[in-house]
C-alpha cells in the first residue's frame, strides 16, 4: 500500500475551507509549495482564498506544532499533523501551552517522508516511526497498519553497546560541530522558553562562541529539559545544517524515561510530563 | 604524587547537610576531597549545576537528600530523584562513567552514613582517576602568552 | 595563463602548503567546507558550493581580541597578536568572491578600519573557481539575478576554470600573477585552452539562475516603501523559525557580538558572530527591545540587505549564492520575498 | 594588533564617585586616563558617547557627561540597569571603588552640532536620568571663552522626585546665573521642595520660548518626548530644529556590528544625534 499523497491534500484542502467558511477555526496550520515542489514551507491559511496555496506531499516534514505557541491564547487553530505532530500538540495541551478545545486537530496517517535537504526517506531510525496520529478530531486518508520497519529505539542499540570512551569521542566529534545558529531549539515544538537559558546572562550556563564546552553545555541541558517531553518528531536533526545526529540522543533520552517512568511523551492528554510529577513509590533503583 | 581527586558534594538544607554537620561533631573521619555547597532542597539542583561541576573540573558529584517521604518540602526530593535519574542516564550516554555521579538519601541523624558514603564515593572516584572528558581546557594564563 | 589536470591537484596543494597558509574546501560529513588544510590530499573541488561561506577565512566565527585576568588590573590585559604568513584561499566560487567585495566596503572602506578584516585581507591570495557554465544550477541560488556570471574572475587573485580533466588558471591581479610564475607544479596552457577560459568567463555572463533581473535601486526603494506594511512582513515571516542558519552561512552577514568569556579568574574578549534573527539581538540592558516579533527582525535582515545597505553604502548585500535558501530548515526562499515584495 | 585598533579600551582609573539621587542607582564616575597618550587622542565634543569596559563583564555604552573644557577627567553617570536583563558592566561598575581601573574606548558616535548651534538660542529639554548628555552641551556652551558663540539658554529640567534630579550642585548654581535660564520642575516634590510642580510638557507650554532662531535639544523617557513634541510644533519649532539622541543596544560603538541598525544608519557611528526631520527618514524600529 503506498499513501496517496494527493488524495490527502484534497481533502487537507476541503478540511480547511469548510472550517474557515464555518468560522469555527481563524487560522489552519499546513504546508505551502516553497521555492520549488520538492521543498515546501508551512502556511498559514486565513481566508478561505488562501486554501488553494495548502500543498501535501511527501517533503511536507516541517512539525506545524511549533507554531502554535505563536498565537495569542484563545485564537482557534486547526492544525495538520503527522504522527509525531500529533504528539506534539498532545505534550503542548498536557503543558497548557494550548487548550484542547482552541484546536481542530487535521490528522494525516502517513509513511515514507522524505527530507527535502537530502532526499532520503525518513524512517524510524530519526523519527518515533508511527504512522497514525495519536489525537487527532478528523482523520484524513486511511488509517496506516503494520509496525515500523525498525523500532523506534532500535538505532540505538549500537551506540549503547560502544565503550563509553568510544561515545564520548563520537558526541565531543558531533559537537564540535555545531555552530550554535540554534535552529534545533527553533525547530522543536516543545523548545518555547523564552529566554532559553543559555541565552541567560546572569547566570549564564555557556558562552555564546561555538566552542566545545558551551556546545556541550547547551546540548545536554537541552537533552535534559526535553527529558520525557521530547516527542521524537526529528526536526531538530533535519533543521541543522551541520548534520548533528540529536535525535539519537533524545531517542535515549526518551527511552530511559520510558522504561523509568512507565510513560511514553504525548500519548495521551490526561498525563502530566513525566519530570514535573512523581509517584511516592518510584523505585530508587532509577537513580543506580 | 597519588591522585588526588575533586568531589562536588550537593547537600540539602535539612538532612545530608544536617547529617555532615553531625559526622563533623561525632569526629567521624572521612576523606577531604569532598566541597559541598549547600542547597535548601535537592530539588533545587538543577541539572546544569552537574553539567557544570564536571567541565570546571570535578572528578565527581555526589548529591545528598532527604529520605523519600521525608523532605521538608513534602515532596521536593520525589521531583528531584526522578529529575536525577535522568541526568545520570544523560550523563552516561555522553560518554561519563557513572560511578561519578551518585544520589544518596541521607538524614539528619545519619552522621555515620555520610562519612561512610563520602569515603566509598572518594575510593570509587579515585580508581576512576581522572575526568577529563568533560573539563574544559583552561585559557593560558597570562604569563605564558 | 596556466594548467593542470584535475588528479594532481594536490601537488599544488603541497607547494602552496611549503609558501603558507592553504585554506581550501575539504568533504566534511555535513558537506563541503572551507579549513585550513594539513594534508595536501584533503583539497576537493568535486562540489557544487560549500555549507558555510568562505568568509570565515577573513571573519572567523570567533576572534579574540584580549586575553585578561580577570582579578588583575586591566593594563595587564594583553592584545592577542594574529602573526599571519601568506595565505591562500582555494576554489571560491564567483558569487563568494564578490562578498569579499561588499565586506570590504563595511569593514575596510568606510568609517572606523576593521584591523582583523584588513590584516587578513591582505595576506590572503584568492583563488577563484569558476562555476560549471554547462551544469544546471542547484536550484538554490540566484546570482545572476543580482549581475554575477558564473565565471567572474573579477576579485580572484587567480582564477580557475575547469576544461574537461584540466584545470585552467589565470592571473588577475599582479598579486596573483606573482604567485602563478612562482608555482612550478603548473604547466603552460595551450592557446586554445586561453581561448576557451575567454569564452567560458563570457558564457558565464549568459548563464541563467533564477528570477530575472532586477536594478537593486529598485528593490531598495521598494523595500523602503513597504517597510511599514505589517500585513505584508507578517505574511512572509509566518514559517520563519527565527532561527540563525541563514545569517550564519550567509557570505555578506556581517553582524557579530563582543563577549567576555572567563573561566576562573582567566579569559579573553573576543568577537563571535551573531544574528539579526535572534530575539537577543536588540534587547536593551533596560528591558526595552525594539524587534520582538519575528517579522519585526525578518523584515530587519531582508531590509538590510536589500535596501538599508543599498542605500549607504551603494551596493547590495547578497551575492545569491542560495545557501540560506538550501539550508533554511522551513525553505524560506529570501529572494522570493524580496521578488513578492516588488509586487505589493 | 594593540595600537590603533578601534576594539581595545584604554585604561582609566575612578578617580571620583557621585552619588547623584537619593535611590543610590545613579552615581558619577569620574575617570582619568592612565596614559597620556590615550588622553592626547580622546577629543570629544558633547553629545558622544563612549564604551565602558570592564574586562570578565563586557562593555557599555554610556553618553559622556563631563564637557570638554573640563579638563583633566572624563565623567560619565551610569544607572545600575537590569530590571530584565541583568546589566553586568553598570552592576560591577556601581560596586566599584574610587582608584579601580576600568577601560575606555572612545569617544564615538557624532556629537551635538555645535557649529549648527551656534549663534542660534537653544531650549534644552531634558528629563530624569537623560540629562547626562544635555549636562556635557551646557557646561560647554556657559564655558566663558564659549558663551558668547550662542544665542539666549534655557534649560528645562524635570525629573519624578527632587531626589532623582541629577548635578543638583550644578542646577543650583545655573539658577544663580543670568546668561542662562534655569528652570527645574518636578512631577510631585514634597515638603520641603520650594521649585516648580508639573510635567515636563507643561512646563514647556507655560514657558513657551519662541522659535524664532531657535533649536531645541530634548533627551528623556520616550513618554516625555512624546507628549512634549506636540508642545513645541504648536510653538513653530519645525523638525529640522529639534534634536535628540537615541538609544539602541550596542557593541563595537564603530558602525561594524550591526547590531544598533535602522534604516540606512548605525546609530553608532552615524548618530546618537538626530534631527527629528532625519529621525523621520528612518523607519520606526527602534
Amino acid at each position: 500500500m503506498s499513501i496517496n499523497f494527493k488524495k490527502i491534500e484534497d481533502s487537507l484542502k476541503a478540511e480547511a475551507k469548510k472550517l474557515l467558511e464555518e468560522g469555527k477555526v481563524s487560522i489552519v496550520l499546513a504546508y505551502k509549495k516553497g521555492y520549488d515542489d520538492k521543498h515546501p514551507m508551512p502556511y498559514v491559511a486565513r481566508k478561505i482564498s488562501d486554501v488553494e496555496n495548502i500543498v501535501f506531499n511527501e517533503y511536507c516534514t516541517a512539525n506545524m506544532a511549533r507554531y502554535l505557541v505563536r498565537y495569542p491564547r484563545g485564537t482557534k487553530i486547526a492544525i495538520a499533523v503527522k504522527a509525531s505532530d500529533s504528539r506534539a500538540v498532545i505534550q503542548l495541551i498536557q503543558e497548557d501551552k494550548v487548550k484542547r478545545e482552541d484546536l481542530i486537530v487535521l490528522g494525516i496517517p502517513v509513511y515514507g517522508m522524505k527530507n527535502f535537504k537530502t532526499g532520503k526517506t525518513i524512517d524510524s531510525k530519526t523519527t518515533c516511526g508511527i504512522y497514525n496520529p495519536v489525537l487527532y478530531d478528523v482523520l484524513l486518508g486511511e488509517e496506516v497498519h503494520g509496525q515500523p520497519v525498525v523500532p523506534p529505539y532500535g538505532v540505538l542499540i549500537e551506540y549503547e553497546k560502544i565503550d563509553k570512551d568510544a561515545r564520548w569521542a563520537f558526541w565531543e566529534k558531533e559537537f564540535d560541530r555545531c555552530i550554535r545558529c540554534y535552529a534545533c531549539r527553533k525547530a522543536c515544538p516543545m523548545c518555547y522558553c523564552d529566554p532559553c537559558f543559555i541565552d541567560q546572562n546572569k547566570p549564564k550556563w555557556g558562552e555564546k562562541s561555538p566552542e566545545s564546552h558551551g556546545n556541550l553545555m547547551y546540548h545536554l541541558t537541552r537533552f535534559h529539559h526535553l527529558a520525557g517531553r521530547c516527542i521524537d518528531c526529528g526536526e531538530c536533526s533535519r533543521a541543522c545544517p551541520v548534520d548533528i545526529p540529536l535525535y539519537l540522543f533524545h531517542k535515549k533520552v526518551a527511552k530511559e524515561c520510558e522504561e523509568m517512568f512507565g510513560q511514553a511523551a504525548g500519548m495521551s492528554i490526561e498525563d502530566k510530563p513525566v519530570l514535573v510529577n512523581f509517584r511516592v513509590d518510584d523505585s530508587d533503583k532509577i537513580l543506580e | 604524587m597519588l591522585f588526588e581527586p575533586k568531589i562536588l558534594g550537593i547537600a540539602c538544607n535539612w538532612c545530608t547537610y544536617t547529617g555532615a554537620d553531625l559526622a563533623g561533631t561525632t569526629r567521624l573521619q572521612y576523606p577531604q576531597n569532598l566541597r559541598v555547597v549547600r542547597v535548601m532542597c535537592s530539588s533545587r539542583i538543577n541539572p546544569s549545576f552537574i553539567f557544570r561541576a564536571f567541565q570546571l573540573g570535578a572528578d565527581g558529584v555526589l548529591v545528598g537528600g532527604c529520605h523519600p517521604g521525608d523532605c521538608h518540602y513534602n515532596t521536593g526530593n520525589l521531583y528531584a530523584r526522578r529529575r536525577l535519574a535522568v541526568t545520570k542516564k544523560i550523563l552516561e550516554f555522553a560518554g561519563i562513567e557513572p560511578g561519578r555521579f551518585r544520589v544518596e538519601w541521607i538524614s539528619a541523624s545519619e552522621g555515620n552514613k555520610f562519612a561512610e558514603v563520602v569515603t566509598e564515593f572518594t575510593k570509587q572516584v579515585k580508581n576512576l582517576g581522572p575526568q577529563t572528558k568533560f573539563k574544559i581546557e583552561q585559557q593560558p594564563s597570562l604569563e605564558k602568552i | 595563463m596556466k594548467k593542470t589536470a584535475i588528479q594532481k591537484i594536490s601537488d599544488l596543494a603541497a607547494e602552496l602548503l611549503e609558501k603558507g597558509t592553504l585554506v581550501a574546501p575539504i568533504k566534511e560529513d555535513a558537506g563541503f567546507n572551507f579549513r585550513e588544510i594539513s594534508d595536501a590530499k584533503q583539497v576537493d573541488l568535486n562540489f557544487y558550493n560549500t555549507l558555510m561561506s568562505p568568509k570565515s577565512a577573513f571573519f572567523p566565527q570567533t576572534e579574540d581580541f584580549v586575553r585578561y585576568n580577570k582579578n588583575k588590573s586591566v593594563l595587564e590585559a594583553q592584545c592577542v597578536d594574529m602573526n599571519l604568513g601568506p595565505v591562500f584561499l582555494f576554489g571560491v566560487r564567483p558569487c563568494d568572491v564578490k562578498s569579499f567585495e561588499i565586506m570590504d566596503i563595511h569593514f575596510s572602506g568606510t568609517g572606523a578600519v576593521d584591523p582583523y578584516w584588513k590584516k587578513r585581507r591582505e595576506a590572503t591570495t584568492i583563488f577563484g573557481y569558476a562555476f560549471d557554465p554547462n551544469a544546471p544550477a542547484d536550484g538554490a541560488d540566484f546570482y545572476s539575478t543580482l549581475g554575477i556570471g558564473a565565471a567572474d574572475p573579477e576579485g580572484s587573485d587567480i582564477f580557475m576554470i575547469k576544461k574537461g580533466d584540466d584545470l585552467l588558471f589565470k592571473a588577475v591581479t599582479p598579486k596573483g600573477e606573482n604567485l602563478l610564475a612562482s608555482l612550478s607544479s603548473l604547466a603552460d596552457a595551450s592557446k586554445d585552452e586561453i581561448k576557451y577560459f575567454d569564452e567560458t568567463v563570457v558564457s558565464g555572463r549568459s548563464f541563467k539562475t533564477r528570477f530575472t533581473c532586477v536594478d537593486t535601486k529598485v528593490i531598495a526603494k521598494k523595500l523602503e516603501d513597504i517597510f511599514h506594511k505589517t500585513e505584508f512582513w507578517d505574511k512572509v515571516s509566518e514559517a520563519c523559525l527565527s532561527c540563525g542558519v541563514c545569517t550564519f552561512v550567509c557570505p555578506t552577514c556581517y553582524c557579530f557580538d563582543i563577549c567576555d568569556e572567563t573561566l576562573f579568574s582567566q579569559g579573553v574578549r573576543r568577537r563571535v558572530w551573531d544574528a539579526c534573527m535572534f530575539t537577543d539581538f536588540t534587547l536593551e540592558a533596560s528591558g526595552h527591545n525594539p524587534r520582538t516579533k519575528v517579522y519585526q527582525r525578518l523584515r530587519q535582515k531582508i531590509c538590510h540587505k536589500y535596501s538599508f545597505h543599498i542605500r549607504k553604502y551603494g551596493v547590495i548585500s547578497c551575492v545569491g549564492c542560495g545557501r540560506c535558501t538550501r539550508n533554511c530548515p522551513v525553505n524560506i526562499d529570501i529572494f522570493s520575498i524580496v521578488d513578492e515584495a516588488l509586487k505589493e | 594588533m594593540c595600537s590603533n585598533n578601534p576594539y581595545i579600551p584604554m585604561p582609566v582609573e575612578i578617580i571620583k564617585i557621585i552619588d547623584e539621587v537619593d535611590t543610590h542607582d545613579i552615581k558619577s564616575f569620574r575617570l582619568k586616563f592612565l596614559n597620556k597618550e590615550d588622553e592626547a587622542k580622546f577629543k570629544y565634543l558633547p553629545g558622544q558617547f563612549s564604551e565602558l569596559s570592564i574586562y570578565g563583564k563586557g562593555e557599555s555604552p554610556i553618553g559622556i557627561a563631563s564637557s570638554p573644557t573640563e579638563p583633566g577627567y572624563v565623567e560619565f553617570t551610569v544607572q545600575r540597569a537590569g530590571a530584565i536583563q541583568p546589566g553586568l558592566v553598570t552592576a560591577a561598575l556601581h560596586d566599584m571603588d574610587e582608584g579601580a581601573k576600568i577601560g575606555l574606548r572612545g569617544p564615538l558616535g557624532n556629537s551635538w552640532p555645535i557649529e549648527f548651534l551656534e549663534k542660534k538660542n537653544i531650549v534644552v529639554v531634558g528629563g530624569g536620568f537623560a540629562f547626562t548628555t544635555l549636562r556635557s552641551l551646557i557646561n560647554y556652551m556657559l564655558y566663558s571663552d564659549n558663551r558668547s558663540r550662542f544665542g539666549e539658554i534655557t534649560v528645562i529640567y524635570g525629573a519624578r522626585t527632587s531626589g532623582l534630579l541629577l548635578y543638583k550642585d550644578e542646577l543650583a548654581a545655573w539658577e544663580k546665573r543670568d546668561d542662562i535660564k534655569t528652570i527645574i520642575t518636578v512631577d510631585k516634590g514634597d515638603e520641603t521642595w520650594k521649585g516648580r510642580e508639573g510635567f515636563v510638557p507643561a512646563v514647556c507650554k507655560d514657558i513657551a520660548p519662541s522659535p524664532k532662531n531657535a533649536v531645541v535639544v530634548i533627551c528623556g523617557p520616550p513618554i516625555m518626548i512624546k507628549f512634549t513634541l506636540p508642545v513645541f510644533f504648536e510653538l513653530g519649532f519645525s523638525k529640522e530644529n529639534i534634536l535628540t539622541s537615541l538609544e539602541m543596544r550596542m557593541k563595537c560603538g564603530i558602525g561594524k556590528c550591526g547590531r544598533c541598525n535602522v534604516g540606512y544608519k548605525y546609530v553608532c557611528s552615524d548618530g546618537p544625534v538626530f534631527s527629528l526631520a532625519e529621525l523621520d527618514e528612518l523607519p520606526r524600529d527602534f
